[in-house]
C-alpha cells in the first residue's frame, strides 16, 4: 500500500474547486484580509499559474500544488520531534500534537506546501457547525499541510477491514479529487500496478515536480499537451 | 489588534464559550432535546441541489451530528442537530457528474452564515438605514396580506411587482403562477451577466429560447468566442467535466480548443490557440470563418439553414466577410482566419461557442446569430460533438395548476424609469434574490426608483444593498433546509429535474418562500386559485407525471437520487418555436459610451471566479480563495496590459483612478500580459456596502462605471460597452492582497 | 611584554578589586536602564505567546527571520572568548593575560543569550523540553537526525565547557577577594573559592586542568558553529546547500567574536580605568587578528559567491541576484563594507590601528556579521523553487524589540559580572610579570600569591 | 538626596520603556482592526468559536493531562441499576459504539423510550419525564475524552470488532453509579495495548 496521486495538467482548467473543497473538508480556517495580506493564508492545495510570453502570443499554465508526500521528504529528517514523519503506506504525516513549531520543516520543503497556525483559528458562529468532526482543529503554533485526506483513508480502510475485503481502486477520493469537475486529480495505491493512478503515473507525459531535488514525490504531473 | 488575536485574548481569558466537543469542563451548559434521533459520529449522505447559480448541480450532502447554539423560550442553550458538513457532487447526476465547482463547495457556508437573517424583520429606521425590529411570522404575513388586499381592493393588482434572478425551476413557475393568479405582471428577472441575448438568438436561429448544451466529450475542435465556459458561464461544472473528457477522455484523440477574446479568461488560459480580437467584432470573425468554409467548398452554404437565413448576405456567400476585410475589422490576421476556418471544417465534429462579453455589446445579438449560423454551417447542431438543447419539461403539462402564464413585465430599466417619472409606480415590490442596487448601472437610478416604491418586501436570507431598502423581510430557508430544486436549461443532453428534500432542519426561524406564497395566496381576502397544500404537493404532482426509470414510482426515486433525468415524452416537452419571419441581420459597428479621445480604454467587467456577479461575496471561503489568474484574495483590482501601463507610468500594485462618463473609482492595478492594450478589465463582485461582515466595505464595484448602453435588438444591458480613462493616483497601499509572489516560471531561472 | 611599566601588586589589587568593593549610584542607574530594556523584551515575548506568533513578521514562506538571525549571531559572538583565550593559552602568548577573562565572559553570556532564541522562535515554546531526550511512557525520543537536536547538544556542551573554562582560573581570585572582604560577601566568596589555599598541589591541579580545558574547548567551539551552520546546509534551500558553510560560519563566528571582544575591552578600559592593564598593544594585537579574520571572511564570501555564480543553478542564481543587485543589495553591500572594506582599511594601516580605530572597525564587523546571518536566512527562504510561492518578510515590532534587547541583556550581564568578579585575572597578571627563566609556572604563581596574601 | 532622586527618575523612565516595549508589539501593528458586523440584526450572532481553552486553568490542566477525579453529572444516572438488569450498554444508550468512532451520550429521548412505561413512578424517572416535557436534555459532562490539543481521533468501532472489552478502557462502569474515570487513558496505556496486540502504532493511527 503506497498512496499517491496523479495530476493531469491537460485536464486541469484552473477552476480552483479543489482549493475550496480542501477548506471545506479539512477545517482550514480562513484568516481574514489583514492576516492574508501578511502571508498567513492557508491553502493546503493551491492552483499555481504561470504566464508565458507576451501579448498577443501569451499563454497561461495552471498547476495544482499540494503536499507531494515525498518518499524522500526533506521535511522529515529536520523535524526535531518526529512530528513530521513517513508512514508505512507512504503518507507524509504531520502529527499536530507532537509539533512544537520550529517551522524547520516548512523551510526545508521545496514546494512550500506547509502552513503555520499563527493564531488560534476561529470561526464566527454558527459557521463552526460545518467543521468536520473527523479532522482535528489545529491550534496556534503548529504546522499543518495536505494529508491526502487521511481521515477518508482511515474511514475507508477500517470499513473495508470490517467487511473483510481489500480497498477497491478509486474507493478513496481526497476532497480535491472528488470535487474536480474535469477529474484532473486521481488518487490511489501506487503499489497496485493496475490502479488508475499507477497507470497514469507510468504515462509518458508524467513527471515529478522539482524532480532534481531528489525528493521522490508521490504525486505525478501529466504535462499539458499544448 | 486584529480581530483574531482579540478573539484569542477573549478566549484565553475565559469570556468565550467552552469547546463543547473537546472534553473541557462545560460549565452549566443548558441542552435541549433534539428534534430527531441522530447517530453521533456517523456520516450519512443525503441528496441535495445547489441553487447558487442556474446550473442546478446535484449534491450529495454529508450529514453529521453537531451541537448548535439555540435560544428556546428565551433561554440560550445547546441542541444536537443533524448538520450538513460537506457538499459533494452526485456522481450520476447528468449535469455535474460528481464534480462541484468552488462556489458549490462553499455553498454550505450560506446555511451557517453568521449574518444570515434569522427571523422576520420589520423596518424601524429610515429606508436604507438597515435598522430592523424582530416581528412574529403571523404579524409579518398578516401585514403583507393586508397590503396585497388593499391593492386588490383598489383594483390595482397590476402594481404588484416581483423582482428576481433568472432561474428555471418549479419555484419560478410557482411565483409566475402566483402573480398571474393575483393579476400582476410576471416576475422581473435581473442579473448583471445575463444571457438574454443568447436566449433570444437561439430562439431565432433554432426556436429554442434557452442556453445551449455542448457535447464537449465528443468534440474534436472547440472554438469559443469570449465564453468563460470553464469558469463562470452557463453550466461550468458540466462543461468542465466535458472539457476533461475532450482533452484526455478518448484514447488517441485529443480535442483542440481555440479561444477568441480580448482579455484572457480562466477558460482562455486553457486554449491551444488564444486569438485576441477587437471588442464587438467577434461576429465578423465568425462570418469570416463561414465565408472561408463556404468559399473553400468545405461545407455547402445551404448548411446554414434557418440560422444562416438570419444573416444578411449569407445566401450570397458572405462576400463582405472575406478574410482581408475581417482582418481590418477584427484585427485577426487573414491567414489566421483561413487556418482557423480550415481546422474548424476538417477537424469535425467541431463546435463554436459564444457567450459573455461579445454578447454584451450593442451588436450582441448579431454576434450570437453569426456564431449560431456558423454552427449550423458546420453541421454541429444537435449532432454528437456539437451543440444541443436540453429538453425542457413543460410544467404546464406536468402540473396542470401551473398553466396560464402571467403577462410579460417590463425590463428593470423601464420599470425604474417609470417609477422615476411617476408614470407607473408599483405599490408593492417583492424582492427575491436579485440585487439591482449593486448590480445595475448607475444610469438606471435603481436605488432612487426603489426608494420611491411605497412598500418593499424581501425574501432574501441576507441584507444586501437592495434588501436593505425593504420594509419587511421574510427570510427564506437555505437550500439545505427546504425543498431544493432546479430545472437546468442547459448542461445535460437529457432532460433533468433536480429535486431534493430538505437535508437538515431549519437553523433559524425562517420559512420557505414557496410555502409562504401559497400561504399568502390562501389568506388573501379573495383567495388565489393555487391548488396545492404546500410546495411539496406541487413538486410531487409535477415530478410524478414524469416517466419512471426504475421499479419505484418516479417521485420516490427522484427524492432518493436527488432528481429525475431521462428521456422526456414529447407530450411533456416544451416544443420548439417555429421560424419567425423577420428581416436578416447585418453587421453594425459596436457602439461604446464615452468618446475615444477622453476615455481611451475599453472597460470590461467580468464575472469573478469566486463571486460571479457579487451574489456570493459574503462567503469567507470564496473571499479567501486565490483568484485563478491573479491569486488575489479579499480584494478587487483592474487588469491592464504592460505596454499600456508603461505608457501611463503605472506599476504593478499602484492605485489608479478609473473614470467613465458615469463616475470614477479607485482601485489597485495588476499588470497582466493576458489583456489587450486598449482594454482594462475588472472583476465584479466586491464593493458591497451592506452585505455581511465579510463583504461590506471591501473592494470596488465596477458596475458603478457602467454606462446604460443596451443591446440594440433586445434592449438588455450591454455591460461591455463602456470606455474609461485610467490615471495613476498613488503607490501600492496594501489594499491588493495577493497569495502568489511570482507569476512567471522564468523568475526562478535567471 | 607591554611597553608601559607594570604596576605593583598592591596597586593591581586595589585597581582590580575597586569595582567589587565600591558601588556608585551610576551602577544602579545602568543596571536599572538595561534591566528595563530586558524586561521590555520579556514582555514582548510574553505578548507574542499570548496573542499568538502572528504578531511577528514571520510568514509563509519566510518562516525564519530575526530570531534565528539573532541566534546564529550570538552563538557566533560566543566564539570570542573561549576559542581565543584557549588558543592564546596554548601558544602561551603572554600579552593575553589581561584579556582572557573578559573574553571568556563574553562567551558564556553570548551563549546564554543565543541559546534562548531557539526557544523564543518556537510556535509552542512551552513544549521546548521535547528536545531533551528523556524516557517517557510515550516511548518517543527526539529525532536525532535533526540538526536542531544536534544544536541542542552542541550548545549545551559548549556552554558547560565555557563555564568551567571561565570558572577555573577565577578560583584564586575569588580567594583573594575572600581574604579582602568581610561579612556576607566573605562567606559568598568563601564558597566560590572552593577552599583555595594556593598550595603547590592546587596550583598544579589548576594548571593541568586549564591545559586540558584549553585543548578540549577548541574542537568543541569549532564543532558548535559548524553544527549551527548545518541548520541551513542540511535543508534543500537555494544558497543553503553549501559544503562551505561549516568553516564559513566558524570563521565568521571568530571574526564577530573578536570584534565583540574589542568593543567590550574598550568599554571596560574606559569605565573601570584599566588603562594600566589594557594597553594599546592588546588592542593592536587583537586588531591584527581581526584583520586576518576579515581577510579570511572575505575569502569565504568570495568563494561562496563565485561557486554559486559559476555553478549557475537557476534557483540559486535567483537568490544570488536578489542579494547581489536586487531588493537585498543595499544590505548586502553594507555587509561587505562593514565586514571587509572597513576592517581592511583601518586595521591594515598601522596608523589607524589605535583603540578608537579598533572600536570603529569592530562596530562595522558587528553590524556586518549580523547582516550576514540575516542575508543567509531571509532571501533564500523568500525565494525558493516555485516562483508562485515567493514571499517578502517584514520584521514586526516584537521581533525588533527582542532582537535589540539582546544587546542590552549582554551589557547587563557584563555589568553584573564585573561587579562580582575581577574582570582581569589578578593572579595571571601577577604571574605574567615574573617569567622565570625555566618558565615553570607554579613557582611564579606561588610567589605571586604569597605577595598577594602578604 | 540627589542620588535617590535620579535613581527614582530612571526607574519611572524604565517603567514607561517597559510598557512601551511590551505593548508596542500590539500598538505598532501595521494592520488595522477588521470591521465587525455593522450592527447585529435581531437574533444574529457575534459569538466566536475558537480552539483556545476557555481559561488558563483549563489550558494548564490539558497540558498536564489532569482530569477531574470525580465528575459531577447534572443528572445522576445509576449504571449499576441498569447493568444489573442485563441492559447491555451498547444496545440502547451507547448504540453507535460498534458502528462509528463515538459511543454517544444518550439524550432524554433514549431514556423515555423505555421509561415511558418502565418504573414511571420513581422520583428520578418523574424528573426526566418532566425534563422531556420541558424539552430539556441532559448536559452530560464528558468523563472519558481527550483534550483537543492531543489531537486523538479515537474510533470505537474497530476496537469493538477486535474484541476489546469496554472495561479495558472504561473500567467496570457497571459497578458504579455515575461513571467515573477509573482508568487513566494515557498514551502509554494505548501504545502498550497496541503493541501487545500487534496493532499499528504509527502516530498517524490515532493522531490526525
Amino acid at each position: 500500500m503506497k498512496w499517491g496521486m496523479a495530476v493531469d495538467l491537460d485536464r486541469c482548467d484552473g477552476c480552483a474547486a479543489c482549493v475550496t473543497a480542501c477548506h471545506a473538508e479539512n477545517n482550514i480556517s480562513t484568516v481574514g484580509a489583514d492576516q492574508a495580506s501578511r502571508g498567513r493564508a492557508k491553502h493546503w492545495i493551491r492552483v499555481e499559474r504561470y504566464w508565458e510570453g507576451e501579448f498577443p502570443d501569451v499563454r497561461l499554465k495552471f498547476r495544482p500544488v499540494m503536499c507531494q508526500h515525498c518518499e524522500n521528504a526533506p521535511c522529515e529528517p529536520v523535524c526535531p520531534t518526529y512530528a513530521s514523519h513517513h508512514t508505512a503506506d507512504g503518507l507524509n504525516a504531520q502529527v499536530y500534537n507532537r509539533c512544537i513549531g520550529t517551522r524547520y520543516c516548512a523551510n526545508a520543503c521545496p514546494y512550500n506546501v506547509r502552513f503555520f497556525d499563527f493564531f488560534n483559528p476561529s470561526w464566527d458562529k454558527p459557521l463552526h457547525l460545518q467543521l468536520n468532526p473527523d479532522v482535528s482543529l489545529r491550534e496556534v503554533g503548529v504546522m499543518e499541510k495536505c494529508t491526502f485526506c487521511v481521515q477518508r483513508i482511515k474511514a475507508t480502510t477500517i470499513q473495508a477491514k470490517a467487511e473483510d475485503r481489500p480497498v477497491a481502486d478509486g474507493e478513496i477520493k481526497p476532497a480535491c479529487a472528488q470535487a474536480c469537475p474535469a477529474q484532473a486529480l486521481v488518487f490511489g495505491d501506487l503499489d497496485d500496478p493496475e490502479s488508475a493512478v499507477s497507470r497514469l503515473s507510468r504515462s509518458s507525459r508524467g513527471s515529478k515536480l522539482l524532480e532534481d531535488r531528489g525528493t521522490k514525490p508521490a504525486v505525478t504531473y501529466l504535462s499539458r499537451q499544448s | 489588534m486584529d480581530r483574531r488575536s482579540f478573539i484569542k485574548l477573549t478566549a484565553v481569558s475565559g469570556t468565550s464559550a467552552a469547546l463543547a466537543s473537546c472534553g473541557n469542563p462545560e460549565n452549566e451548559i443548558i441542552r435541549f432535546v433534539p428534534d430527531e434521533d441522530i447517530m453521533p459520529g456517523i456520516a450519512t449522505m443525503k441528496p441535495g441541489v445547489c441553487t447558487l447559480c442556474a446550473s442546478g448541480c446535484g449534491l450529495s450532502v454529508r450529514m453529521m451530528m453537531a451541537d448548535a447554539d439555540v435560544v428556546r423560550n428565551g433561554q440560550a442553550g445547546l441542541v444536537r442537530i443533524h448538520a450538513a458538513k460537506k457538499l459533494e457532487g452526485t456522481a450520476e447526476h447528468p449535469v455535474n457528474h460528481g464534480g462541484l465547482c468552488a462556489r458549490g463547495q462553499a455553498a454550505v457556508q450560506v446555511t451557517y452564515h453568521p449574518d444570515r437573517i434569522t427571523q422576520p424583520l420589520k423596518r424601524s429606521g429610515d429606508r436604507g438605514q438597515a435598522k430592523y425590529d424582530a416581528i412574529s411570522w403571523d404579524d409579518a404575513i398578516a401585514e403583507l396580506v393586508s397590503r396585497l388586499d388593499a391593492l386588490a381592493m383598489a383594483g390595482n393588482q397590476k402594481s404588484l411587482a416581483f423582482l428576481t434572478r433568472h432561474r428555471r425551476s418549479h419555484r419560478a413557475a410557482l411565483v409566475d403562477r402566483f402573480l398571474a393568479a393575483y393579476g400582476a405582471p410576471g416576475a422581473v428577472a435581473y442579473e448583471l451577466f445575463h444571457d438574454d441575448v443568447l436566449r433570444r438568438a437561439n430562439a431565432l436561429s433554432f426556436g429554442r429560447e434557452q442556453l445551449p448544451t455542448f457535447d464537449l466529450p465528443n468534440a474534436r475542435y472547440v472554438l469559443s468566442f469570449g465564453a468563460d465556459f470553464l469558469g463562470t458561464w452557463n453550466s461550468p461544472t458540466s462543461q468542465g467535466h466535458g472539457y476533461g473528457l475532450m482533452r484526455q477522455g478518448r484514447p488517441g484523440i485529443r480535442g483542440l480548443f481555440v479561444q477568441v477574446e480580448s482579455r484572457m479568461t480562466q477558460t482562455g488560459a486553457n486554449a491551444d490557440q488564444w486569438v485576441p480580437v477587437k471588442p464587438g467584432t467577434e461576429g465578423v470573425l465568425a462570418l469570416g470563418l463561414a465565408h472561408v468554409i463556404v468559399a473553400g467548398k468545405l461545407r455547402p452554404a445551404s448548411g446554414g439553414g434557418r440560422a444562416g437565413a438570419l444573416i444578411d448576405g449569407w445566401s450570397s456567400g458572405l462576400g463582405s466577410f472575406a478574410p482581408e476585410q475581417v482582418e481590418t475589422i477584427t484585427g485577426v490576421a487573414a491567414a489566421r482566419v483561413e487556418r482557423l476556418a480550415r481546422e474548424l471544417a476538417e477537424l469535425s465534429p467541431s463546435v463554436a461557442i459564444v457567450g459573455g462579453a461579445p454578447l454584451a455589446q450593442s451588436n450582441g445579438l448579431f454576434t450570437a446569430l453569426a456564431v449560431n449560423a456558423l454552427n449550423s454551417l458546420l453541421g454541429s447542431v444537435e449532432r454528437p460533438g456539437g451543440v444541443f438543447f436540453t429538453p425542457q419539461i413543460n410544467l404546464a403539462s406536468t402540473a396542470k395548476g401551473l398553466s396560464g402564464k402571467a403577462t410579460a413585465s417590463l425590463p428593470l430599466d423601464k420599470i425604474a424609469a417609470g417609477i422615476l417619472d411617476g408614470s407607473s409606480v408599483p405599490q408593492v415590490l417583492l424582492l427575491d434574490g436579485a440585487n439591482p442596487v449593486h448590480a445595475a448601472p448607475k444610469g438606471w437610478r435603481v436605488r432612487e426608483a426603489l426608494e420611491k416604491v411605497p412598500y418593499i418586501v424581501s425574501f432574501g436570507q441576507f441584507l444586501d444593498e437592495t434588501a436593505a431598502l425593504s420594509d419587511l423581510i421574510l427570510p427564506d430557508h437555505s437550500f439545505l433546509e427546504t425543498w431544493a430544486e432546479a430545472l437546468p436549461e442547459s448542461g445535460s443532453l437529457s432532460a433533468v429535474a433536480s429535486v431534493a428534500p430538505a437535508a437538515m432542519m431549519p437553523l433559524h426561524q425562517t420559512r420557505g418562500t414557496e410555502d409562504l406564497l401559497l400561504d399568502v395566496g390562501r389568506r388573501l381576502a379573495k383567495p388565489l386559485n393555487l391548488p396545492w397544500e404546500n410546495f411539496e404537493a406541487l413538486l410531487t404532482e409535477s415530478v410524478s407525471a414524469l416517466p419512471t426509470t426504475s421499479t419505484f414510482d418516479t417521485w420516490t426515486e427522484a427524492q432518493e437520487k436527488g432528481g429525475w433525468w431521462g428521456t422526456l415524452p414529447a407530450a411533456l416537452t416544451t416544443p420548439a418555436a417555429p421560424a419567425a419571419q423577420i428581416r436578416p441581420f447585418a453587421y453594425l459597428e459596436p457602439q461604446f459610451d464615452g468618446d475615444a479621445g477622453q476615455f481611451p480604454l475599453h472597460f470590461l467587467p467580468y464575472a469573478s471566479s469566486a463571486f460571479l456577479d457579487g451574489s456570493l461575496a459574503h462567503l469567507p471561503w470564496l473571499q479567501e480563495m486565490p483568484d485563478p489568474l491573479t491569486s488575489a484574495m479579499w480584494s478587487s483590482w483592474i487588469e491592464i496590459n504592460p505596454t499600456t501601463a508603461a505608457k501611463l507610468g503605472i506599476r504593478d500594485g499602484d492605485i489608479v483612478e478609473v473614470a467613465s462618463s458615469q463616475g470614477t473609482l479607485r482601485t489597485a492595478v495588476i499588470v497582466s500580459p493576458g489583456i489587450a492594450p486598449d482594454l482594462v478589465a475588472m472583476p465584479a463582485g466586491q464593493g458591497h456596502q451592506t452585505f455581511t461582515r465579510y463583504a461590506s466595505g471591501r473592494g470596488e464595484n465596477p458596475v458603478e462605471l457602467l454606462a446604460p448602453v443596451t443591446e440594440a435588438e433586445t434592449g438588455s444591458l450591454a455591460w461591455a460597452a463602456t470606455r474609461v480613462r485610467v490615471t495613476r493616483v498613488g503607490d501600492p497601499d496594501g489594499r491588493l492582497i495577493l497569495f502568489a509572489g511570482g507569476s512567471r516560471e522564468e523568475e526562478g531561472h535567471r | 611584554m607591554s611597553a608601559v611599566p607594570s604596576p605593583s601588586h598592591g596597586q593591581i589589587n586595589t585597581d582590580l578589586l575597586r569595582p567589587l568593593l565600591k558601588t556608585s549610584w551610576k551602577f544602579f542607574a545602568v543596571v536599572v536602564v538595561l534591566g528595563g530594556i530586558v524586561v521590555a523584551a520579556l514582555l514582548a515575548w510574553l505578548s507574542q505567546m499570548f496573542f499568538g506568533f502572528g504578531i511577528s513578521g514571520i510568514r509563509w514562506p519566510v518562516y525564519w527571520g530575526f530570531y534565528v538571525t539573532s541566534f546564529v549571531f550570538w552563538i557566533g559572538i560566543s566564539h570570542a572568548g573561549t576559542l581565543i583565550s584557549a588558543i592564546l593559552r596554548l601558544v602561551d602568548a603572554g600579552w593575553r593575560r589581561p584579556v582572557t577573562r573578559c573574553a571568556e565572559v563574553i562567551t558564556v553570556f553570548a551563549l546564554m543569550i543565543g541559546a534562548m532564541f531557539p526557544i523564543i522562535h518556537l510556535g509552542r515554546p512551552w513544549l521546548a523540553f521535547w528536545l531533551f531526550p528523556y524516557p517517557s511512557e510515550r516511548l518517543i525520543w527526539p529525532n536525532f537526525r535533526s540538526p536542531l537536536v544536534w544544536d541542542f547538544f552542541a550548545i549545551n556542551t559548549y556552554l558547560t565547557g565555557s563555564v568551567l573554562f571561565l570558572f577555573l582560573p577565577m578560583i584564586p581570585d575569588f580567594a583573594v577577594v575572600r581574604d579582602k572582604s568581610t561579612g556576607l560577601r566573605r562567606r559568598i566568596y568563601t564558597l566560590l573559592a572552593v577552599g583555595w589555599r594556593g598550595t603547590p598541589k592546587q596550583w598544579h591541579r589548576l594548571e593541568s586542568a586549564m591545559a586540558i580545558m584549553a585543548i578540549a574547548i577548541v574542537p568543541v567551539a569549532v564543532s558548535v558553529h559548524t553544527i549551527v551552520s548545518f541548520d541551513f546546509s542540511m535543508a534543500p534551500v537555494p544558497m543553503w546547500q553549501s559544503t562551505i558553510f561549516g568553516p564559513y560560519f566558524v570563521a565568521g563566528a571568530i571574526f564577530s567574536g573578536i570584534a565583540g571582544l574589542l568593543i567590550a575591552m574598550a568599554i571596560l578600559r574606559r569605565v573601570l580605568h584599566l588603562e594600566r592593564y589594557l594597553h594599546p598593544i592588546h588592542f593592536e594585537n587583537l586588531g591584527k587578528l581581526l584583520l586576518v579574520m576579515a581577510l579570511l571572511w572575505g575569502y569565504f564570501v568570495f568563494n561562496e559567491r563565485l561557486v554559486t555564480y559559476y555553478g549557475n543553478e537557476p534557483s540559486e542564481m535567483a537568490v544570488f541576484w536578489r542579494t547581489q543587485r536586487e531588493s537585498f543589495a543595499p544590505l548586502y553591500w553594507t555587509m561587505v563594507f562593514g565586514n571587509f572594506v572597513l576592517p581592511l582599511v583601518i586595521m591594515g594601516i598601522k596608523r589607524f590601528r589605535t583603540i578608537t580605530g579598533c572600536v570603529i572597525a569592530s562596530l562595522g564587523v558587528i553590524v556586518g556579521m549580523w547582516l550576514e546571518r540575516f542575508l543567509i536566512i531571509v532571501p533564500s527562504l523568500g525565494h525558493k523553487y516555485l516562483p508562485y510561492s515567493y514571499g517578502i518578510y517584514r520584521p514586526q515590532p516584537v521581533e525588533i524589540i527582542i532582537a535589540g534587547a539582546t544587546f542590552a541583556a549582554m551589557a547587563l550581564l557584563y555589568v553584573l559580572f564585573v561587579k562580582i568578579v575581577p574582570i582581569i585575572s589578578i593572579w595571571e597578571l601577577k604571574a605574567g610579570d615574573h617569567q622565570p627563566p625555566d618558565g615553570s609556572h607554579p613557582v611564579a604563581e606561588k610567589r605571586s600569591l604569597r605577595e598577594v596574601e602578604g | 538626596m540627589p542620588l535617590v532622586g535620579t535613581v527614582f527618575a530612571r526607574l519611572c523612565l524604565i517603567l514607561i520603556l517597559t510598557l512601551a516595549g511590551g505593548l508596542g508589539c500590539r500598538v505598532f501593528e501595521r494592520n488595522v482592526p477588521a470591521p465587525a458586523a455593522a450592527h447585529l440584526l435581531p437574533g444574529q450572532t457575534a459569538d466566536v468559536f475558537t480552539t483556545a481553552r476557555p481559561t488558563f486553568a483549563a489550558a494548564l490542566n490539558d497540558f498536564l493531562g489532569r482530569h477531574p477525579v470525580v465528575v459531577e453529572q447534572p443528572f445522576e444516572f445509576p449504571h449499576l441499576t441498569h447493568a444489573g438488569r442485563e441492559i447491555a450498554c451498547t444496545e440502547y444508550c451507547h448504540e453507535s459504539v460498534s458502528e462509528g468512532p463515538v459511543a454517544g451520550l444518550p439524550s432524554v429521548r433514549t431514556c423515555m423510550s423505555c421509561h415511558r412505561t418502565v418504573a414511571t413512578n420513581r422520583p428520578r424517572i418523574r424528573q426526566i419525564t418532566q425534563m422531556r416535557e420541558e424539552g430539556r436534555d441532559f448536559a452530560w459532562k464528558r468523563v472519558f475524552g481527550y483534550p483537543a490539543q492531543s489531537h486523538v481521533r479515537f474510533n470505537h468501532a474497530p476496537h469493538i470488532r477486535a474484541k476489546v472489552e469496554c472495561s479495558t478502557c472504561h473500567g467496570n462502569i457497571a459497578s458504579q453509579r455515575t461513571a467515573q474515570r477509573n482508568v487513566d487513558m494515557t498514551m502509554g496505556f494505548c501504545v502498550n495495548c497496541h503493541r501487545e496486540r500487534k496493532a499499528p502504532d504509527d502516530c498517524l493511527t490515532c493522531h490526525f
